[in-house]
């Protein structure tokens, strides 16, 4: 046992650390995903990877990935965070991706993979349904052949950032006469196809994160069918599984606790500062110490998968404990900043936006912030399910 | 020892109830808060006529003879509806204060244009760097012949944009936070040297930051005793809590009803989700903090009228209740809707939003327990 | 609304703390049921209830009740929790009373009322079984008629104070045939019949409260039949709804409250007293917040069986609450007493026994106490129950 | 980075197991821990021929050579037995002082005999009125020659019944809760005027309070140096809270194991109660609460040769969470398993009495929680 890098590591660290400090573009830093931003504010650090070969470093060598070890992910993964850098967009490299290089064709691998790396295909995420949320498996939107296409009507909906994208990929129904599970196929579509409408929903933090996609006589050629007609849940079930590092966010939250100090020593509370306040100290503490658990859980987590094993259903673990800690560190924020958290400017509503803020520049997202993270214990299967899967497959109930 | 209401009572809580049901829905809502002005002054109008705004005060004072208890009432059925117009500020506050501590003259005023929904009133009492202590004031009041000076920066102050009248605390003597030495000003809000800055709030409503630049007030805009704004101030604050406790109390039931509703009929593995077993023991929990909630709000409206320490220790009890209660409701609400509780169409969110303010509101679950404690020892 | 109490009841407390006051016996006082008692210590304040005619306020007048209002029998409990006088023996008066008065024959009445008023049958309780805990009526004790006699076996298990009892209530199955609920029996049963064995069960906390009860070839005489055979189960269900009040136990918990701020009023931490330390005062504040919030929850169901609504499945919601700050009391009690929570003195091992305590005398019941209250969110229906119950009953889930 | 174990420290863990399972079920136990003396002299002799002493100290003080990882497999194992035998005071904590500042004589006369099994230490640290404060000390020493009076009193010194020598700390200088002016002496307990009260503990261990009345112990009974002993006291701590964490870890995954079985195969309601989904989710939480714990376990001991407040500050972290932790899952360990989880007759109530204490062994959770906010500050 031991809790030393070894040197390549640590020089490794080095070396990821300088390139972004010297890559990543100035006029994003310290912004999040809901400051407003255009379509190629996402894309600039995505086209910046790109170029270096580190957009996917979860992929294999072969496709376009990096080569690193899990350690090296792990650091990669952890400069990012601690640097805040806005995160490469999960659906095309972390989601479809690997779908592709698994499943999918040749040629559909030559066609989508580079186009995924380049950033020229911006995909969305096509699963859940207005009916279905936890219990995917009972999606409703059909697919119907008619020669060369597929016809499909349905919807799909918490499609974030459809906004902006280019392709859809789709669960589907391509068999009603089985059950569930297993008339099922996945299928890609050009957004720009006619008969899909893409509709804003309004999150109750004011912002535009996620969509409705409406579905209507859409005609998609069957080319764009991934893998075999109706084994689409084995795909989807693969791509649940696959790529859960980081999701505990350890150096995310680590990063957010140093900010929910600062500003805890810059609020008043009597005759000190908010940070000296002993309630308020015990709970920066004890949420210190949960991330302290978190963090080293985690770490052995990595060290068994450095051993070869694969990250299991204890990835529900770090997914519980990760949005529970990133939840509380919004509660606490909001909680810190006192009535300076009861004004909503909207629009582009961000720090070093031209909207001049009311209360101090920390205060501004707060509220929106800890209502926005309500979504981490519902998405990405509720932490209700995430228990269930523990029950079932950790603890044999 | 009763718990019951009388007939006027339960007369004036079916009011409210038909007049939210009427025109309190949820659309009606979100066009009223997203419009122009943020609230509706016709709403308003129809509130007095419905006479509300007369309810809690006695009859000398040109009321209906009512207590805190019709306050209690009107505020559980504004706060399933979620109402945004300005009764607490209005009505209970700058209600109050004229009530405890006005001068004939302020009282023969003020209170019947209150009553008649003429004036809206919005009380600034935080300051950027005072938190949730009443006694943490720099903005000052300097005496000028008869007349006062005013200057400072008053925060956050809620109702603000649609006010016509302010009530201002202003330190005429003594250190940043001395108890002794606060008084407290009406101020026209067109008064030469106010000027603000309006946004909406997280909640749907609209407050302001209020800046006041030598803005001259005559000596009979003070209400009460000069320095000895304080007490007054904290006896209202007090009785605001015990009103949106009552806010609170009926915001948490409309969540309630709404959640238990919705998994009922939300299926998924092919049942309601309300069959499993966790989000029914999720609802137990919802339901007993809602009771709890209920109760305490009770406490406070019937413990006001008691000594100042049984009174704070009252509303401080209260207040953690409603806000530890509002947050575990709320979220769990906002959960147990899955996506559909993030979004905006829902009422949902709406009404975690509002009680996510009222948890802030007047202190936070912290502020109160360090109050209880202190007032206990 | 009206907080106050009307006249007459302030009187009539007055009344009952002053009767208290002259008449608890002097030996028993603040000595609670683990305090080593005799059967004697156990009857005594029964006995003197008795004479003033006080055993049993909720039983109905004509069968030797009080005939109090509500107010009145919420005042007694108060005053009796405040005193902290040993509640007089549940098991004849509350349970098996209203049962006898309610279903039994007039014989039967005229037999048992008044030897329950008048404590000269300890009864005890058998009805769980080592099989069948929260699931009440999957009970197996047999009872097989033959002639004028049943004959019983089986064991009951959990039967408190049984070490002293003279007589036994049990649920047996007298009908095999039909599901669990429809051929369950009420029998009553002299614990000195031949065939009848208590086992003492030792609890945690070291004390001999519970026993197992074994049934062998036990004769009982029909007679001792209540009620309807194969109607068993209405009759504890019944028992198991009557007489909630003071489920909630408000009134102990207050007194509970003031002890723990005594002693952490003597306990030192640092350079003052641990009631001085921040974070031990915020635990009592917001239990106090809670207990408050539980006391008023108490009054509004008592308001409500005032005006005739009988006390309800709500009561789920007092006995779930009041064990859990029951509980929490007990284990602010054991950390407030540091390092001294640690002695174990066996024995009769109370505050003014002979043995000489270690440490403050506060100290010497803090660890044994803490497991003991651990069976109060267990009994008389789980807290898991109790939230089943109220899922079904009052949300309709 | 490494998480993984030696081959020796894997067989070590298994040597240790093997010695639990064979002689450390409940029963027999329970016949250790209600005799007379309260252990096994027996056993404890057993354990230094299977050279569990030695492990922890390196070659050149005569041992194998191990470190605090070493003591954590065997604490780890113990904690799984709820073995009773003093290892921590004698081993950890008298062990550990010695090898951190014991005098050349000290080390070759102790050592050999903590490492042979021949000398049972008890290190007593706390007093009546000091609470958790390693500096709240009034058992004073006073200079006589060159030797050293010691009067006071010595509260709750885990397994004194059981020890022939005291580690002491006492006062040579300064006042009451002064960081400096502590010193650390070594006493045979045998010595004039040393007497002590002995007597069970709420786990089935013992303890003693120990009254000091004029006690002589020469001048090469001190471990390090005069007045300095709080800093050498502090990091023994610190061992011996990484060494309890990991004897609470291992209790937590008994009880997690014995009720993920009990739950599958006790039936109500014509099903196992591991179906419930509530009692699942429970069961869950604990098995997250056991997870954190061992994480934090390994975190503590992977830290103890940090710098002193990395070290404090691992240790307080640790300690925190196996306090919280071990309190969550023995709850919920009894309550799950209903009555049966109340008596002396199944192990529960035996582990959850242990996780108890050591809730509290060392410092609480919120003495715990105060130190890391103050050292991270």
């Amino acid at each position: 046992m031991d809790l030393n890098f070894a040197p390549e590591d640590v020089a490794f660290r080095e070396q990821v650390r300088t390139f972004i400090a010297e890559n990543y573009p100035e006029h994003l830093r310290g912004k999040n995903r809901r400051a407003g931003l255009e379509k190629d504010d996402f894309l600039a650090w995505h086209r910046i990877l790109h170029k270096q070969g580190w957009v996917a470093p979860s992929w294999p060598k072969e496709y376009g990935g990096t080569g690193w070890t899990v350690t090296q992910k792990y650091i990669w993964g952890e400069e990012c965070a601690t640097a805040e850098v806005l995160p490469v967009l999960p659906f095309g490299v972390n989601m479809l991706g690997p779908v592709i290089y698994t499943f999918a064709s040749e040629d559909q691998k030559k066609h989508y993979l580079p186009r995924i790396l380049s950033g020229e295909d911006w995909w969305c995420q096509g699963y859940s349904e207005p009916g279905s949320g936890s219990d995917l498996a009972s999606l409703r939107t059909k697919a119907v052949r008619d020669g060369d296409h597929y016809i499909v009507n349905g919807s799909k909906t918490w499609t974030t950032l459809a906004q902006h994208a280019d392709w859809i990929f789709c669960l589907v129904k391509t068999n009603t006469e089985v059950k569930a599970q297993e008339g099922i196929s996945f299928l890609l579509m050009d957004i720009k196809t006619p008969g899909i409408t893409v509709r804003p929903i309004i999150t109750m933090d004011g912002s535009h994160e996620v969509n409705e996609v409406f579905l209507e006589d859409v005609k998609v050629p069957v080319e764009n069918l991934v893998g075999e007609e109706n084994k689409g849940w084995t795909y989807a079930k693969f791509l649940l599984g696959h790529e859960r590092s980081g999701i505990a966010g350890v150096a995310g939250s680590k990063r957010q606790v140093e900010k929910l100090k600062t500003i805890a020593g810059s609020e008043r509370s009597g005759t000190g500062t908010l940070m000296e306040d002993t309630d308020f100290a015990r709970k920066v503490a004890e949420l210190e110490v949960d991330l302290l658990a978190l963090e080293f859980t985690e770490l052995r987590t990595l060290a068994s998968e450095s051993a070869g094993k694969g990250p299991g259903p204890e990835a529900s673990l770090l997914k519980v404990k990760g949005t529970e800690v990133q939840q509380r560190l919004t509660d606490m924020t909001l909680e810190a900043v006192g009535y300076y958290g009861f004004p909503f400017v909207n629009g582009p509503n961000v720090e070093g936006s031209n909207i001049f803020p009311v209360g101090p520049d920390y205060a501004t997202q707060a509220g929106p912030t800890y209502f926005n993270h309500r979504k981490a214990s519902i998405y990405g299967g509720s932490n209700e399910i995430q228990r269930n899967i523990m029950a079932k497959m950790v603890l044999g109930l | 020892m009763d718990f019951s209401f009388t007939e006027e009572q339960t007369l004036l809580r079916n009011t409210v109830q038909r007049f939210v049901q009427d025109n309190y829905e949820l659309e009606a809502r979100q066009k009223i808060v997203n419009s122009e002005e943020g609230f509706s002054r016709d709403y308003w109008q129809q509130l007095a006529e419905l006479g509300l705004f007369m309810a809690p005060f006695s009859e000398e004072l040109g009321g209906m003879g009512g207590s805190q208890i019709e306050t209690m009432i009107i505020m559980e059925e504004f706060g399933r509806g979620l109402v945004v117009e300005p009764y607490v500020p209005t009505v209970v506050l700058a209600g109050g204060l004229l009530r405890e501590a006005g001068s004939q003259a302020q009282k023969d005023e003020l209170l019947p244009s209150i009553i008649g929904g003429e004036t809206i009133f919005a009380v600034a009492y935080a300051e950027p760097q005072g938190r949730y202590n009443l006694a943490d004031i720099t903005t000052r009041a300097e005496k000028d012949g008869s007349d006062f000076r005013l200057n400072g920066h008053k925060a956050v102050v809620l109702g603000a944009p649609w006010a016509n009248k302010l009530i201002i605390s202003a330190r005429t003597s003594g250190g940043q936070r001395d108890d002794s030495g606060i008084t407290l000003f009406i101020v026209d809000k067109n008064t030469d040297g106010v000027s603000s800055r309006d946004y909406p709030t997280i909640d749907g409503s609209r407050a302001s930051e209020i800046i006041l630049e030598n803005v001259k007030v005559s000596g009979d805009a003070v209400i009460g005793e000069v320095d000895d704004g304080l007490p007054l101030l904290s006896k209202i604050f007090d009785e605001g809590i015990a009103a949106i406790c009552a806010e609170a109390s009926g915001a948490m039931r409309v969540l309630n009803d709404t959640t238990i509703e919705y998994c009922k009929t939300r299926k998924q593995f092919g049942m309601p989700i309300g069959k499993f077993q966790v989000l029914q023991h999720r609802m137990v929990d919802m339901f007993m903090e809602c009771e709890q909630s209920v109760s305490m709000t009770y406490m406070v409206n019937l413990k006001l009228d008691e000594s100042d320490v049984e009174r704070e220790k009252a509303a401080s009890a209260a207040k953690v209740q409603i806000g530890k209660s509002g947050k575990f409701i709320g979220q769990n609400a906002v959960q147990l809707h899955g996506g559909m509780g993030m979004t905006d169409e829902l009422n949902v969110g709406h009404y975690f939003k509002r009680l996510t303010m009222i948890d802030t509101q007047f202190g936070n679950v912290d502020h109160h327990l360090k109050r209880y404690a202190a007032l206990d020892a």
